[in-house]
């Protein structure tokens, strides 16, 4: 296979070489710029690294350096990480949206001396801190823009440097020189270091060899059969893992064309017009392409809605079999998912711009079953994966044929997994990192001495033999009787209903699990419109007793489901409520990124806590709440609990010791 | 619903501002002029001749028209006067240097109908609106005057009439008794095809954003040093070319012949009409438009008889006639009240409605 | 985009005089003996209560009035009278107080538009639409697409341009103009009805084409604070008449000024 | 040199030498300038009123006229016809409004220009239809109007006064007369120069947009009756009358489309200047030019002066 690198080809200095002359008039890159997609080839990426790279030498950056990359996923950025690695120099990609102080801390702990930036906003950025960076040498910069009267003796536009190596590379020696620099490195050599922006604590450098990388590069491109002729739409973060793995390393590894977007405010356009074949995207962009999907079809036509309607349950019925290719499908239902696909699904993938999707993934969260049913049912072939920045990405994939909503799929090839009696998982493969960059502590808690790594998630294996993700291992509690109490992932199940917004669990060292509900407002005042139920406020809509009744079947339904998986059938939900008020980051009930504050909200709603668990049907509460003009003000009501039935245990499953 | 834009991008400039940027609608407008030759073979005289040809015609006549009203927005009711210069001259053309292939004096006579227009459009710099359609009305009766008091024009003819003598293109005539339907078809639909791209060209470049500049905003056009003489009268003279070939292919290619009042004032407002229902600033309008307002008399004179007959009411022509008047007339009162914008529009909508299919915007 | 073609000269070289200058239309007096003046690569601000001929002196400097009385020079030549188009030939654009686009190009057309100054192609070409018309539209439009970018629209590019907000149409006013690459530049209330935001934008924009490019700008403003920030000197206009003239800090403090304008406005 | 001769000193030799022809042709000119002023009045009403450019007034001419001659043939009285006929003017008028202004409105002036073209196509073919497509003789005696001519001896020669077009220029003159008054001293008057202005103003003087529409185009269709009896008893019924009733386009152009004094003068110089033209320039390039001239007349004229006789002064404004 032509991604297999070959023993010589162990960087990615070395594979770039390799395409410019395996497939020097292919599109290696495109960005769109000015109005058109600028493309360059393999043979011209090749040209201008080589010249970047002996551009950056003259700047003084040495095997070893650290070169910061600072900005949105721009041709220039990447380039700036090969011709960084040609010279045996570490790029480390920073979030080009960190404040100025975290930059200043990653910078200044990655010891990096030079940084290549995209534009005016980050050199400010860098310069506002510049003294807390005293290594900080030179700055490079994509675009000039308003940059033109800065002082110039530490600033340098990529393409002067560029150009300054042009000039030099005009010497035969000093071409040698280079190759011989691109030479001397090798496999095991430190390749990049990747800040994970942690929840809590400082972000700690992951560490990733040439080996590693490669070999979690290899790893995607075999399983998805990647090659030269697929197209990447890179807009993530180029600090974040997955971009780095899709849009640099599998970019470089199978010769596929990376193409960058304009701005961010054209992303959705520029992701049409390039129709890419392998797309990576967070469960938010699904839904949210989703939920305007929805919207929008409410605007139409009664006719077209009621075919939209037609046409996407029966994909929903049979779309997925049909995409997995099983058996089964009968030959009128077969007809009328290709009828729909001319009226409906290929069309809808063409307005998603994915017409010509070969593999598309999505990780990072739980992604809601119906959300990915959707996209499968309709004929994009959407799977999940789970990774993490310490695996360079790849721990479980799902095979084709075995792809459904609730699992992450079986391990990826070449990794082991196991799971320990806290449930947390662990696992090994040639893609694991080195350590963290100058943290020894974390690094041996993290990384056994045998070499498995702590994922710090926990899960279980099904009976199929694939991986279900429940929580972060910290926050999986114990219940009194032992029994696991995964929040999140009861949270979740609950919130995938569209009627629940938000769900707060209670359970760890209780007798049972205990809920608060939050109502969407607007998923469930369309349906008290549409059944006649009349209330003058949220909270009178929130404690409508055909609201609790509504609310009290899907939480029945989650409890099934939660008997019937292993390990889970303890934390079924036994009492819940429905808040009288919606969470609110103001409040300081959520985060600003819209998570649960746990502790806090059973601090303010202790009295709903006692009521939980003391067998009371209502309670009083009184709130103060601050209202969106920033005034203050108290809300007080009665509210209401229910309690569930329960289901039977399943018997638990012996777990499967590290598959393969 | 057709449309599978996705993958469909642009790296050059060319590319990107090509006049069919989307490969869907390359392939419609190809399909649609291969139907269009293959008519030539498979449609019978009657639709040629009846149908196409002044289809045809009197859609490049409303392009025409279109440049100036559409594009340009300046009103005029000259446009049978300025059809009519362009067959006169013609005629003129083509007598005096029989020599010469017919179809160079086609595309010839259009420059005097061009100058002609531009001499017309002289007052559009001071005046505009109505005023100025009021002062088109001027050259459209000061022409018609010159058709019937300059005998000169039709070579001392005594009948006054034009008439299309025996020309021939590759040995095969185009012209004259013996010209067959299909041959004058084919000639007919392949200047109209050509003139078709060279107008698109020109509204899609320079020239052409001048004119809706003038159009839209007239005063922040000539701020922005678009020079509004120039441009009008470019307009007018562009406008008037267009005119001038359909004249011509109207008198020779269609009629075989004809007198000053085919080029009367009626022949003006009908190719308004064309214009107006068809859609303001758009080429593709403009052959819907033709299509509507030529094509439903036919029909209605079809139609109406066979829809009248079974109450045994007396349908004579003349009572056909004043029907087919007042439906066309009460048409373009709907046609105004349902879409301003003209079936352009309903074009333009219908397309987005396929692009964002199946959302419906 | 091409600085034009006098980059920065020192501030202090005069571009454009205006002596004496007297406007009327009929009975109605709309400037009375104007004099100031503007200089290469500075901001001028052109303030003053509503009616006190702002507009009208704008409408002077770019052809489209000619003054009664008094004269203006414009590079050291007396401006004779003239059509608008003149005036932009000689290198002065301008935005307008109500946005005048051509509302049914797009963003792009409207910007290529206001490049027409500079193509020349001839008409036999552009019946084509290909070799040096096509050359020539390519060129230009890497021009265009810079100011584009400069102006961060993008995301607009290809949207007619009447269905933008207010905001963004002013934007793409600001883009033609620059298209035009003028000498100088007359911003009729560039901020009009535009919210903090878009003001910040805005004020950063015409900053950034000062400098970037030397322009000279020439701006009527009701935003006092936008105007004390922006500009270099000021002029102050009450019923068509000059009362003050000179810097920001010298205007704010001048008791005509607070008297007939600051004290009644705000 | 023999052409210049021609066209600027001979005619006037020949006016002064022949004074009796030159009054007739005044006189001639005069009488359909006061028809073209009446043509042009009902444009301006509906123009000014509601911004509608209507080009349908010509036909409306025609179209009432057939009304009027069409009943009196099937037998019915002279003055009942005539009362049905502004009883039909009437429902035309609400038919307009309803059907075509009303889902119009806000439209661009174009837009509804076009309209009135598809009501002239309609009234064509609705005219036609039941009246027939022959001409036909106006209905004279039964209405009072006089018949006969005077000759009266003058300036060596006899110029001869036709009693119909003397009728005709009172008639219109009364005509005119009566919309003047109508105009500055009615309630309804004065809200119709409201709306000219402002159409909220109208609204505070309580009338609708719509019964306004209606009535200033049932006074178009008044004046369009009276215009249509008077030309039609000179040269009778018929569809062709519609071109000449395009003749009220350049007056509007010399008066400015929103003045009634502008109409009036603006009628006279075209039918004075038309008649004169053709009758001492015309022999030169072969007559006819009656056709075109007026158009040329207005079209020169506005050169000069854009905004017409009566227009005010457009000062463009950005």
């Amino acid at each position: 296979m032509t991604t297999a690198a070959s023993s010589r080809d162990d960087t990615f200095p070395k594979l770039l070489a390799r395409n410019a002359l395996v497939r020097p008039n292919r599109t290696a890159f495109r960005h769109k710029d000015f109005g058109v997609w600028q493309s360059w080839t393999w043979a011209e990426v090749h040209e201008v690294v080589r010249a970047y790279a002996s551009g950056l030498q003259s700047l003084g950056l040495k095997r070893g350096g650290k070169i910061a990359i600072i900005g949105h996923n721009r041709p220039h950025l990447y380039w700036t990480m090969i011709a960084a690695q040609w010279i045996g120099a570490i790029p480390v990609p920073v979030y080009a949206d960190s404040v100025a102080d975290e930059m200043a801390y990653v910078l200044a702990h990655a010891e990096v001396t030079h940084a290549a930036v995209q534009d005016q906003e980050q050199v400010d950025k860098l310069l506002s801190v510049a003294e807390r960076m005293p290594q900080l040498g030179r700055i490079l910069y994509d675009e000039d823009r308003g940059l033109r009267d800065y002082d110039h003796s530490r600033l340098h536009s990529i393409r002067s440097v560029v150009e300054e190596g042009r000039a030099r590379l005009a010497d035969g020696a000093e071409r040698e020189k280079l190759e011989a620099e691109k030479q001397a490195g090798n496999g095991a050599d430190l390749a990049i270091i990747l800040y994970t922006s942690g929840t809590t604590g400082r972000p700690k450098g992951v560490m990733l060899t040439f080996e590693s990388v490669i070999a979690a590069a290899e790893i995607g491109c075999d399983f998805d059969k990647l090659d030269e002729t697929d197209e990447i739409i890179a807009y993530l973060p180029i600090a974040w893992v997955g971009d780095h793995i899709f849009s640099y390393a599998q970019a470089i590894l199978a010769g596929l064309c990376v193409n960058c977007p304009e701005n961010p405010e054209t992303i959705a356009e520029d992701r049409r017009e390039i129709g890419a074949t392998y797309v990576f995207a967070p469960p938010r962009i699904f839904e949210s392409m989703l939920t305007l999907t929805m919207v929008r079809m409410e605007d139409a036509g009664a006719l077209k809605r009621r075919m939209f309607k037609f046409f996407i349950d029966h994909a929903n019925k049979v779309g997925e079999r049909i995409l997995n290719r099983q058996a089964g499908v009968g030959a009128w239902d077969r007809l009328l998912w290709h009828v729909g696909n001319v009226l409906v699904y290929a069309p809808l993938r063409n307005r998603f711009g994915m017409t010509r999707v070969k593999v598309g993934y999505t990780a990072g969260e739980a992604i809601g079953p119906e959300i990915f049913r959707f996209y499968r049912s309709i004929g994009v072939n959407l799977k999940q994966l789970y990774g993490q920045t310490e695996a360079s990405v790849y721990i479980t994939m799902q095979p084709n044929g075995e792809i459904r909503a609730d699992t992450v799929g079986r391990p990826a090839p070449r990794v082991e997994i196991r799971i320990d009696e806290n449930g947390e998982v662990l696992y090994r493969s040639p893609g694991v990192f080195v350590g963290y960059y100058k943290d020894e502590d974390k690094t041996a808690e993290t990384k056994t001495p045998d070499g498995f790594v702590r994922s710090g998630d926990a899960g279980f294996f099904d009976e199929t033999g694939h991986l279900k993700i429940i929580d972060r291992a910290k926050d999986v509690g114990k219940m009194r009787d032992g029994s696991l109490f995964p929040p999140k992932y009861i949270e979740n199940k609950l919130k995938f209903y569209p009627n629940i917004k938000e769900a707060v669990c209670f359970g760890d060292g209780r007798d049972f699990v205990g809920c608060f509900i939050n109502i969407d407002l607007v998923a469930v005042s369309n349906w008290a419109e549409r059944n006649g139920v009349t209330y003058a406020s949220y909270q009178e809509l929130a404690g409508h007793p055909l609201v609790y009744e509504m609310i009290e079947k899907h939480v029945d339904e989650v409890n099934r489901s939660l008997a019937s998986e292993p390990r889970m059938g303890g934390a079924q939900i036994k009492r819940f409520l429905i808040l009288h008020k919606e969470l609110d980051a103001d409040d300081g009930e959520l985060t600003r990124t819209q998570k649960v504050r746990r502790g806090f909200i059973a601090e303010r709603y202790d009295p709903l806590i006692q009521a939980l668990y003391n067998g009371s049907t209502e309670a009083d509460i009184s709130t103060e709440v601050t209202f969106e003009d920033g005034r203050k003000g108290v809300i007080a009501a009665r509210v209401k609990v229910r309690d569930m039935k329960l289901y039977p245990v399943k018997q638990a499953a012996p777990l499967p010791e590290a598959a393969e | 619903m057709f449309y599978r834009e996705a993958g469909q991008f642009k790296s050059t400039y060319p590319a990107d501002m090509a006049i069919f940027p989307l490969r869907e609608d390359r392939i419609g407008i190809a399909v649609i002029i291969l139907a269009a030759y293959s008519l030539a073979f498979l449609g019978n005289a009657f639709l040629l001749q009846a149908v196409m040809i002044p289809f045809l015609v009197f859609s490049l006549a409303a392009i025409g028209l279109n440049i100036l009203t559409g594009y340009a927005g300046l009103l005029s009711l000259g446009t049978g006067a300025f059809m009519g210069v362009g067959a006169y001259a013609c005629y003129k053309l083509m007598t005096a240097f029989p020599d010469v292939n017919v179809i160079v004096w086609i595309f010839v006579s259009g420059f005097f109908s061009a100058a002609i227009g531009a001499l017309f459009g002289l007052p559009s710099l001071r005046i505009k609106g109505f005023y100025l359609a009021v002062a088109t009305l001027a050259a459209q009766f000061f022409l018609q005057w010159c058709f019937i008091r300059i005998p000169w024009l039709v070579n001392y003819n005594v009948s006054g009439a034009l008439d299309a003598p025996l020309r021939t293109l590759f040995g095969i005539p185009v012209l004259g008794a013996t010209a067959t339907p299909q041959t004058r078809y084919l000639v007919v639909l392949t200047i109209v095809i050509l003139l078709t791209w060279v107008a698109s060209n020109l509204v899609h470049g320079r020239i052409g954003r001048a004119w809706i500049a003038i159009r839209d905003m007239d005063l922040a056009a000539e701020l922005m040093g678009i020079r509004p003489l120039q441009t009008k009268l470019l307009a007018f003279a562009v406008s008037s070319y267009y005119c001038g070939v359909a004249g011509a292919l109207l008198v020779f290619l269609w009629y075989g012949g004809a007198e000053y009042d085919v080029f009367n004032i009626n022949q003006s407002f009908f190719i308004l009409f064309m214009v107006i229902i068809g859609g303001l600033g758009s080429l593709i309008g403009s052959f819907f438009g033709a299509a509507l307002i030529f094509i439903l008399p036919i029909v209605l004179g079809i139609v109406l008889p066979a829809m009248l007959s079974p109450f045994g009411l007396s349908v004579g022509a003349d009572v056909i006639e004043h029907l087919r008047f007042m439906i066309v007339g009460a048409l373009i009162i709907f046609f105004l009240i349902v879409e301003p914008h003209g079936l352009a529009r309903l074009w333009q909508i219908g397309k987005q409605k396929l692009l964002v299919w199946p959302f419906p915007y | 985009m091409r600085a034009p073609d006098n980059p920065v000269a020192a501030k202090g070289d005069v571009l454009l005089a205006v002596d004496n200058v007297s406007l009327g239309f009929g009975g109605v007096k709309a400037l009375s003996d104007v004099s100031f003046d503007i200089r290469r690569g500075e901001i001028r601000a052109i303030i003053g209560p509503n009616g006190a001929g702002k507009t009208s002196m704008l409408n002077c400097i770019n052809g489209f009035y000619y003054p009664t009385e008094g004269r203006i020079t414009f590079k050291g030549v007396k401006r004779p009278k003239m059509r608008p188009y003149e005036a932009a030939r000689g290198g002065i654009a301008r935005t307008f107080q109500n946005v005048a686009l051509f509302k049914s190009m797009s963003t792009l057309d409207n910007i290529m538009a206001g490049r027409s100054l500079k193509m020349k192609s001839n008409f036999f070409w552009q019946l084509f639409r290909h070799g040096p018309a096509m050359k020539e539209e390519v060129e230009h439009r890497r021009v265009v697409e810079e100011i584009i970018d400069f102006l961060e629209i993008q995301h607009i590019r290809k949207i007619p341009v009447g269905r933008l907000p207010y905001g963004l149409q002013k934007r793409v006013e600001l883009g033609r103009a620059l298209a035009m690459e003028p000498d100088l530049l007359l911003l009729d209330e560039p901020m009009a009805g535009m919210n903090l935001e878009e003001k910040e934008d805005m004020s950063r924009f015409i900053l950034e084409v000062n400098q970037q490019f030397g322009t000279t700008i020439a701006l009527i403003e009701h935003d006092m604070g936008v105007v004390m920030d922006l500009s270099d000197r000021v002029v102050v206009l009450e019923y068509g008449r000059k009362i003050a003239d000179g810097t920001p800090d010298v205007v704010k403090s001048d008791q005509r000024v607070i008297d007939a304008y600051l004290g009644v406005a705000h | 040199m023999d052409i210049l001769y021609k066209v600027f000193i001979e005619p006037f030799v020949f006016m002064g030498e022949a004074p009796d022809l030159l009054l007739q042709t005044l006189w001639e000119g005069l009488v359909s300038g006061v028809l073209y002023a009446l043509i042009a009045l009902g444009f301006v009403l509906i123009f000014k009123a509601s911004g509608v450019f209507n080009f349908a007034q010509g036909i409306m001419v025609v179209f009432s006229a057939l009304i009027l001659v069409g009943l009196y043939e099937k037998g019915v009285p002279a003055f009942l016809a005539l009362i049905l006929a502004i009883g039909a003017m009437l429902l035309l008028a609400v038919a307009v409004e309803r059907v075509v202004l009303r889902p119009l409105v806000n439209q661009p002036d174009i837009i509804l220009f076009m309209a009135t073209f598809g009501l002239t196509y309609f009234l064509i073919g609705l005219g036609e239809l039941i009246f027939g497509g022959n001409p036909k003789e106006m209905i004279t005696g039964p209405l009072f109007l006089p018949q006969g001519t005077t000759e009266l001896e003058m300036f060596g020669g006899l110029v001869r006064f036709q009693h119909l077009d003397i009728a005709a220029a009172v008639i219109a003159s009364i005509m005119i007369g009566l919309l003047a008054v109508f105009f500055s001293k009615t309630r309804i008057g004065r809200a119709l120069r409201a709306v000219a202005d402002s159409h909220k103003a109208a609204l505070s003087v309580g009338i609708s947009l719509n019964q306004i529409w209606v009535i200033v185009w049932f006074a178009a269709g008044i004046v369009a009756l009276v215009a249509g009896i008077m030309w039609g008893a000179r040269s009778g019924v018929s569809f062709s009358l519609q071109i000449i009733a395009l003749k009220a386009l350049p007056v509007l152009i010399l008066g400015g489309f929103t003045s009634i004094p502008g109409a009036i003068i603006g009628g006279l110089i075209i039918g004075v200047g038309e008649k004169l033209g053709e009758f001492y320039w015309g022999p030169l390039v072969g007559g006819g030019i009656e056709t075109w001239l007026a158009y040329v007349i207005a079209l020169l004229f506005l050169l000069y002066r854009p905004q017409g006789l009566f227009g005010e002064k457009i000062i463009e404004r950005i």
